[in-house]
């Protein structure tokens, strides 16, 4: 069973499915559940022009952050990019186009897609600036925004633990986006610190199951290859 | 020529490739396992939550651990569980490679009609509108003609849809069909059959592939 | 903390939440995974004209099914009834209202309705029967049903395990539509197998979180108090 | 009369009561926890996908259990993990018993505004749309006025809104006050202030609370 289901794979023959212009959505709150290799792997392809949708910026030096940084995302779609500001100095240039959604809402338009269905309705943003392009929907004698759902060329996952099928388990907060921004992408590579073979997860626990997970690569390194915040302000 | 259940079955049988991620409805399609290259590997999901189930239990089956129909099902190795919702997302966004489904009708432009014969008890549509919907390739298994020996391959149905535009492939046991833009083709004459019998038992035009 | 979150009571206070003309949602596909406990509590409060909301009819000694048989549903929205020929028999003689859904499609409205959004869209079932009397919303130029959000008076729910605070695990396939039913409704009911202290699940494991939960009982036997319909053939 | 912003917090602190489900935003709703009654027992939610929260850890902070604000947290026995999905549906459906955010600007509608401010860099919305729409009590911190002196209560929001008709109550280091269907009530006052200073200081009509 496993040969014939075996995802795993290396940085290689990853970085030849990120391509200039795609639409890459990424998991992670704040840098907590984003792939560190993974990030690293997509800036040394060098690609450009990227559409980027995830919760938020991260910082300048974490997460998607690292590859932002750069200038070679063409646009974002977050929830808010308040903790790296050169996100907000290439928006304040016109060098990143960025929409802002309300972060519940981005996560189930994610999650929309993920599960094939077109959208939705919400009060949530109606009559504030946010809602200027969206369509409004009336039913019955209520209007609602439309939200529409959202689907990936590729997207990036950080677990804990993936099965060779791609069967994945997180670990505390850094699940967060991760389960949806799993299953709504054409591509879904996930960085696993650790890849056990099929059977060693208890199929309760499993949070996402491998039929979402198109390539596996495991860690380069234990954890995060970057310094939080709070962990620099203790020196 | 045997039971045309068993022949359908073992023909969708083939259908089935190593590695995929396989849907089968109640009826006929519950049989294609009996007839799947023991070679293979698939994965066998169903609507209730389950991705990868195994055989039938020989005992102490599992009130808890079932498939669509309700009936007791083992898990392989890799396999996992999630609520129904997880189970039809994947099914509408097209991660099933094949979905197996029982018919009472399909016309030549695709359309699935199998859930409701209006007059008779409704039993409701389950889960085969989105299984209809998603499924990369869906195969539709029936026997070629109604008891009264009407066609069930028409070229418009006369029960309501369950999907449109979604069969790719129809399965008798007299016949293979396949449906593309250009409408119906015929690609498989059955043992015991001749394209003559084909003709009188089929309700639709269709084209005849140079396979023939 | 357990004695200001204890969640915990008995069946006597769960029948009282019960009333004449209730939505009731109900977890389980096929009777797996619908509370037996509480399935005779409710029949035995002689509650009437309750609107029912489910995967499925049950079967008539089965499930939801042994509650529909006695004629005291008013309403059923469902995907379907076939393991059920009570119910078929009082919807033909018009003594039970009966919607059919698509199954997925019900599960999301209740979703829906559990995550307080107002509906979604979807092309499942356009042109169909099943989409006679619901919204057609225009998007572009593309044509979509609108499925609307559900939300239950009281939601009836079969765990594995609950801790007091009414976080829940729930057991193999039993787990079905009950993660949903148990987020969309006013008042959430969970039967449990096992009732343990806060801090025995695994918070990493734990499929409900115990927000959503009102009211917990202990099953009264192990297991469910009917037979299969896969057992009674085997005899 | 010490610092405003420690104030505020100690006496947001009252609303929060025993077994309540509570949601924090970041900056003065942070301070709150400093000053709650420790013989009550809280669950504190984040946006991130946890229920439970302990406070800060002393040592041997885990970068992957953070709040939303990105700062290292612990658990407490009964907490859960969920993805930010599950979250916000928590938020959404009205499941957190009070929400505390910073404001920037409150009308006596309960407009809020507190995420952006044209012309400076916007940092983006986050999750408050949602909180602020979603909570059974939604509490509003702020100093009662700008730097320069301007109100922050106001008669209309100058800013853009957040969530309309969402605040029902205002906190500052000067006075409490509610939000109700006939506008707003000054429920206290502050140690050290008058009612001539929060007149002076208010952008917005009042009433004034019989309880005063």
């Amino acid at each position: 069973m496993q040969h014939h289901f075996n995802k795993v794979t290396d940085y290689d023959t990853i970085s030849k499915l990120f391509f200039d212009g795609m639409t890459l959505l990424f998991g992670g709150f704040g840098g907590v559940g984003t792939p560190p290799s993974i990030i690293d792997c997509l800036i040394d392809t060098g690609v450009k022009d990227v559409h980027l949708i995830g919760n938020d910026a991260g910082f300048p030096w974490i997460g998607i952050g690292k590859f932002i940084s750069l200038g070679r995302a063409e646009s974002l779609v977050a929830s808010h990019i308040g903790s790296n500001p050169m996100a907000g100095d290439l928006m304040n240039q016109g060098k990143l186009k960025v929409e802002f959604s309300p972060q519940g809402i981005l996560v189930e338009r994610i999650r929309s897609g993920g599960v094939g269905l077109n959208g939705f309705l919400t009060e949530i943003g109606k009559g504030t600036q946010l809602a200027y392009d969206k369509p409004l929907i009336n039913i019955g004698d209520k209007t609602f925004l439309y939200e529409a759902p959202i689907i990936g060329d590729v997207a990036i996952v950080y677990a804990k633990k993936a099965d060779t099928f791609g069967n994945l388990i997180f670990d505390k907060t850094a699940r967060n986006t991760n389960p949806y921004v799993a299953m709504a992408s054409k591509v879904t590579i996930v960085e696993a610190e650790e890849i056990v073979e099929m059977g060693e997860l208890n199929p309760e626990e499993i949070i996402v199951p491998g039929i979402y997970v198109k390539h596996i690569v495991a860690s380069k390194e234990k954890g995060y290859n970057w310094k939080w915040k709070w962990e620099m302000q203790d020196k | 020529m045997g039971d045309a259940r068993q022949i359908i079955a073992r023909r969708a049988a083939l259908e089935v490739k190593d590695g995929m991620m396989v849907n089968l409805g109640i009826g006929i399609p519950s049989l294609v396992p009996d007839y799947l290259d023991p070679s293979i590997n698939v994965f066998f999901q169903a609507e209730n939550g389950i991705l990868g189930m195994g055989p039938t239990p020989l005992q102490n089956a599992d009130g808890n651990l079932s498939n669509a129909a309700g009936l007791p099902v083992t898990i392989l190795p890799g396999a996992s569980y999630f609520d129904s919702g997880i189970a039809f997302g994947m099914i509408r966004r097209g991660f099933i490679d094949v979905s197996i489904l029982g018919a009472l009708q399909v016309c030549s432009k695709g359309n699935l009609a199998n859930w409701i014969v209006p007059g008779k008890r409704v039993p409701g549509v389950g889960g085969a509108m989105e299984l209809a919907y998603g499924a990369k390739n869906l195969i539709a298994l029936m026997t070629h003609c109604e008891k009264d020996g009407s066609p069930k391959i028409v070229k418009e149905c006369s029960l309501p849809i369950t999907t449109f535009a979604c069969v790719k492939k129809i399965i008798t046991e007299m016949a293979v069909f396949s449906i593309h833009e250009d409408g119906l083709w015929l690609d498989e004459i059955m043992d015991g059959c001749t394209l003559a019998d084909i003709e009188d038992a089929t309700g639709a035009d269709y084209k005849i592939s140079t396979s023939l």
